[in-house]
């Protein structure tokens, strides 16, 4: 009891991610945790994006299954599973059978050290950040390797136009993530631990989205640019231009396999959106963590996620109402209700106070990480797709010199005050 | 215009005129230095259409027609010659390059040559296809069951 | 406008046969250069069973060839084995998003050939419901096109606004798509109760529409780089490969059959022909964009003046026309629509041929879109706004 | 300070450098490139497996961000364009056996006399020594050798090796490019 004791709650008081604890036990919950969270996170963004995404197209989006189609989702995933499985007669089967595994296994495992909260991630890598590039990077072999295995054409040139423009991103990116890590560096000392560049960041008393104004704010857009094209979304969406290449590297895909790439392609692009917000926008700081300190002020913060979800119900309760009062629509009313109460007991059990004290973090960071989720849904809903080359165009002759023009004056302005002594040396 | 034509090539050509609509029966061995002239003298720089008509008593079965357009003169004219069948004609592709669709098709529908053409082959039925739907003598619920039956392996495509 | 001297687009090097270039192709080990690939004929973007051979260098088109006729049905000789009233409602069915173009078309060649005319308010209604169905049309293209180049939510306003035409169609004569609202000498049907108003309030609902799909596309940076000099087509090449419609104005030359050779009462309308200069995609967008608010324009003029009188010319019940021969002209949404009809007496014509507007122009494909990226191929196909039923017949 | 369970067991050395040995067994027994490449790749990710058990987690994401991201997908990249059907019938081995047996041989002997010499009475894996490095210092222990106001000892060098990288890639664009 005592060992149990000791190896379970120690942890709650130890203020250290597990894997920084070596708590096993703990590893794996946070581990099930984030792939569970991650799994709801990626079904509810489809169902958002289906929504919103027609909204903006002045229609309803799916109102078939649950109430608002709520649990459209979920028959879709079904539907996926149900369906027959079909590897080409001419695909090199093995390879084609690997490829969404790889796929999937690296947007999953980037979610190993991001930070939902100080103490809310699963680990904290002294390479943190390295870590999550090099393994997302590591999604583009899937994406190749399920073009070539495929053995067709449309999914060959959907690979080979994901490969250039995956590692052409990748260049833009690191240079970005390069600038905000060099800021770290003006704390104590730098670090590339995805933890420390959020404290670095609490410590320097600004997000790094305006930190040198506007050399944050240019990486952080050199950022945004180069995420949506390492996540193959619109307007940079070439590797499955519907209109082009029918799906691109996943057009012999089915199934499961294909639920499977969909989900990778989701959790990607939670992921870089992860990184943007540790880097950029603070991670998991509620706004004003200097300017608004004192008990007071904290007590109103936190209140705040409770809050969401109790608006939220309340939008649910009051659709309710709205609901036509035919019969047949009965079901769906239950639903939408029931729907509301889910959410009005989270909202409550949010209000808890040592549910309160660890939750907020984690809900900074999703509101943070789902402002970028309906930034990508807008985008789809405006812009027209990119060619080719000219996607290839901004990456190398707009982003890649201005990050590079970025980290020079970053660095700069950084040690001017270095700088000054030295050259005031050299006068002397 | 046609007054000048004429005059420089006598019995080849009849001109017409039907319901305020120019047109003229050119003899087979004016093509097709006619067509050339109407485009480069006559200012006839857009042609418009080719077909043919098809009149199995005749002794040379087809109307081939060109209805051509001038946008300087803003004026249309057709262009009519009769060959028999099995006769062709010398391409018109070189003078205008819209009649290479417009040859074809005629080809296809037809059944007549045109010399000179790059590229003369069925458009519209597919390669391989036995006989010309648009002759009189072929029936409308007429097909090429052998094809229907190689290819789509039914017994009718109707 | 001059007779062209220069030597245009040389008509021999126009779609080639594929197959040599497969055959020619370089065998060596690091033979990575020629792509040949196969568009179609289920391909979404091809706007129906159009199947294009392309061949690339990478992602650059050196060549390609159409292979049509997947939706051949043969109405031209259906027309020789109907009465020409029977006709009628066939040539619905080649272009059917702009299926009272069609009609108007195939009735006004038969009437020229009866030498009859259709009386006056026949005549304002024909033209205003031929202006909506080019509205229709083009809001169509729009729609589709701007899907192609991937922005997706133009479809969806288009669309919208599209249906308001259709339920004007559909009040008039019942049908929406293959409205067949035209007859031969006149119009079955006389104006509904409150059709003026319809369109006028349609006027005014789809003026601010028009706004908002410029607000989406015109001055979206990448519509602009996937459109302005895509596609490129001169004026000369337009006219040596019969390409009319709002593709040959886009190339500059400012023609049009309603100017030109005015049919109908279109003598009586004011609009301007819209022109571009450079040729390119992003012109034939805004021609088309133009010619949709000319549109309006001709409805405004023409809801206003529709003149009270019969609907229907003296016509005989069994229409036989006497021997002859007629070539008659529109200006389609897509293009010069042509009928040839020759009769011989009979009550059933002894030819019609069409001369599709989407067919010939679908011949610019091929130089069109050499020396440009397999995407760009997408946007010419899209924005030659062909119709499959229209080219195959 | 670091309560964490050694990963550096001989257990995950035995499993990588399987990993790594199969691996490279199928980059050279394939005849498929493309299955050469994958192969190519499980063998860099268990290196940089390796080097984290060496606590140089640095050097192993540069690995994988480099290597396995980054050049094998460029290899993917022309391996795809390559047509495979011609790729197949081509002769993999030039028939050197002679020749690479006796290179390997003595390879392996002098692994084996660097071993024996070299661990004469003591264990394969020490348990003190290099191994104790602290892990939370290596990122900035290779950045205070690249690049310090007082130790930056190898700073020069690390710009010298970026150099000819730098001359490596204008090369390729000369060659590669028909008209500059």
């Amino acid at each position: 009891m005592h060992v149990i004791n000791q190896y379970i709650l120690s942890y709650l008081e130890s203020n250290q991610t597990p894997g920084t604890a070596g708590n096993f036990l703990w590893a794996t919950i946070y581990i099930l945790l984030v792939f569970v969270g991650l799994s709801i996170a990626v079904i509810a963004m489809n169902w958002l994006e289906r929504k919103i995404l027609a909204h903006m197209q002045v229609r309803l989006g799916p109102m078939r299954v649950g109430p608002h189609g709520l649990l459209q989702p979920i028959a879709d995933a079904l539907k996926l599973l149900l369906k027959e499985d079909i590897i080409p007669a001419e695909a090199d089967a093995t390879v084609f059978w690997i490829a969404p595994f790889i796929v999937v296994l690296a947007a999953f495992t980037v979610f190993v050290v991001v930070p939902f909260g100080p103490t809310h991630a699963i680990t904290d890598m002294n390479i943190g950040i390295l870590f999550m590039l090099g393994v997302s990077s590591l999604s583009v072999l899937g994406i190749v390797t399920a073009g070539w295995a495929s053995n067709s054409h449309y999914p060959l040139i959907g690979a080979l136009r994901s490969s250039a423009q995956m590692v052409s991103y990748e260049v833009a990116m690191g240079l970005a993530v390069v600038s905000a890590i060099m800021m770290t560096s003006l704390s104590d000392h730098g670090t590339l631990s995805m933890i420390g560049i959020v404290e670095a960041q609490l410590e320097q008393g600004e997000w790094f989205i305006f930190k040198f104004f506007p050399l944050g704010l240019i990486a952080f857009a050199i950022f945004a640019v180069a995420m949506v094209a390492e996540t193959n979304r619109a307007p940079f969406d070439l590797p499955e231009a519907e209109s082009e290449l029918t799906a691109g590297f996943h057009t012999e895909y089915s199934g499961f396999r294909w639920s499977l790439f969909f989900l990778a392609e989701y959790s990607a692009m939670i992921a870089v959106s992860s990184i943007a917000v540790t880097l950029w926008l603070g991670g998991w700081l509620r706004p004003f963590p200097n300017a608004l300190k004192g008990s007071g002020a904290d007590l109103a913060f936190s209140l705040i996620p409770g809050i969401t979800f109790l608006f939220l119900a309340g939008m649910c309760f009051y659709n309710t109402a709205r609901m036509p009062k035919h019969p047949l629509f009965r079901i769906q009313t239950l639903g939408l209700a029931g729907f509301g109460v889910v959410l009005a007991v989270i909202g409550l059990i949010l209000f808890i106070p040592p549910v309160r004290v660890r939750i907020q973090d984690i809900f900074w960071f999703s509101a943070k990480v789902a402002g970028f989720m309906y930034l990508y849904i807008w985008y789809r809903g405006t812009f027209p797709r990119y060619r080719f080359d000219q996607l290839m165009k901004v990456g190398w002759k707009v982003l890649l010199p201005t990050g590079l023009a970025l980290l020079v004056l970053t660095a700069i302005v950084g040690m001017r005050a270095e700088l000054l002594a030295d050259l005031q040396g050299a006068w002397r | 215009m046609i007054a000048k034509l004429k005059r420089e090539y006598g019995s080849g050509i009849e001109p017409l005129t039907h319901l305020g609509q120019n047109y003229m029966i050119v003899d087979r061995s004016l093509f097709p230095e006619i067509l050339q002239i109407l485009r480069d003298a006559e200012q006839f720089d857009y042609c418009v259409d080719i077909t043919a008509v098809h009149y199995p008593k005749r002794e040379k079965q087809f109307d081939v027609v060109w209805v051509l357009y001038s946008f300087a003169r803003n004026e249309r004219i057709r262009v009519k010659t009769q060959i028999a069948d099995g006769d062709s004609l010398p391409s018109s592709v070189s003078i205008w390059a819209t009649a290479n669709w417009l040859e074809r098709e005629v080809f296809d529908m037809f059944g007549i040559k045109f010399d000179g053409h790059p590229d003369l082959k069925r458009i519209l039925l597919p390669e391989g296809w036995k006989g010309f739907p648009l002759r009189k003598d072929y029936g409308i619920l007429q097909q090429d069951s052998e094809w229907v039956q190689i290819n789509l392996g039914i017994e009718s495509g109707q | 406008m001059t007779p062209s001297k220069r030597i245009m687009t040389d008509p021999r090097t126009l779609s080639p046969s594929l197959e040599t270039h497969v055959a020619a192709r370089d065998e060596t080990f690091l033979d990575t250069n020629e792509l040949v690939i196969n568009m179609g004929p289920q391909h979404p973007a091809t706007h129906g069973v159009l199947r294009v051979i392309l061949r690339l260098d990478g992602e650059k088109v050196l060549g390609l060839e159409c292979v049509i006729g997947y939706l051949h049905r043969g109405v031209e000789k259906i027309a020789e084995n109907r009465t020409y009233t029977m006709f009628n409602p066939y040539v619905d069915r080649m272009d059917y998003v702009a299926a009272v173009s069609n009609g108007l078309g195939y009735c006004e060649a038969v009437e020229k050939l009866l030498s009859v005319e259709a009386p006056p308010r026949a005549q304002y209604i024909r033209v205003i419901l031929t202006e909506l169905n080019r509205i229709a049309s083009h809001q169509l293209w729009l729609g589709t096109h701007a899907l192609d180049i991937g922005a997706i939510t133009p479809l969806f306003y288009t669309f919208r606004d599209r249906e308001e035409i259709l339920k004007i169609f559909e009040k008039y004569c019942g049908a929406r798509l293959t409205t067949h609202a035209f007859r031969i000498g006149g119009l079955q049907y006389e104006a509904y109760e409150g059709f003026e108003k319809d369109v006028k309030n349609f006027i005014s609902f789809v003026k601010p529409k028009i706004d908002e799909y410029e607000e989406l596309l015109t001055t979206n940076r990448i519509w602009l780089e996937r459109t302005k000099g895509v596609g490129v087509i001169s004026g000369e090449d337009c006219i040596a490969l019969g390409v009319t419609g709002p593709v040959l104005r886009a190339s500059g030359v400012k023609w049009d059959i309603r100017k030109a050779q005015p049919y109908a009462n279109y003598k009586n309308f004011e609009f301007e022909i819209p022109t571009g200069e450079n040729g390119d995609t992003y012109d034939r967008y805004i021609v088309r964009m133009i010619e949709m608010r000319q549109a309006l324009r001709i409805i405004e003029q023409a809801v206003e003046g529709i003149p009270e009188g019969p609907i229907m010319a003296k016509v005989p019940k069994v229409m036989k026309p006497p021997v002859g021969e007629v070539y008659h002209s529109i200006e389609a949404p897509k293009g010069e629509l042509g009928y040839f009809i020759v009769s011989d007496g009979s009550t059933q014509p002894y030819r019609v041929r069409v001369r599709p507007p989407s067919f010939v122009n679908l011949q610019a494909l091929d130089i069109m879109c050499r020396g440009q990226l397999v995407a760009d191929v997408i946007a010419v196909i899209g924005t030659l706004d062909i119709v499959l039923g229209e080219v195959d017949r | 300070m670091n309560p964490n369970p050694p990963v550096a067991t001989p257990f995950f050395f035995y499993l990588l450098a399987a990993v790594m040995i199969i691996g490279g067994i199928l980059v050279i027994t394939r005849k498929n490139a493309v299955h050469s490449a994958l192969a190519l790749i499980t063998t860099l990710l268990a290196q940089a497996g390796l080097y984290l058990m060496l606590y140089a987690p640095f050097v192993a994401g540069v690995q994988i961000i480099l290597y396995a991201g980054g050049i094998m997908v460029l290899f993917l990249f022309v391996i795809m364009l390559i047509s495979i059907e011609r790729n197949l019938k081509e002769r993999q081995f030039n028939h050197q056996w002679l020749i690479g047996i006796a290179a390997a041989a003595a390879l392996g002997g002098l692994f084996i006399a660097v071993y024996t010499t070299t661990t004469q009475g003591k264990v394969l894996f020490p348990a003190v020594g290099r191994l104790s490095y602290v892990e939370s210092g290596n990122t900035q222990g290779i950045a205070t050798l690249l690049f310090d106001r007082h130790f930056g000892t190898y700073m020069f060098s690390f710009e010298i090796a970026s150099l000819l990288l730098l001359v490596a890639i204008i090369g390729a664009v000369v060659m590669a490019k028909k008209r500059i």
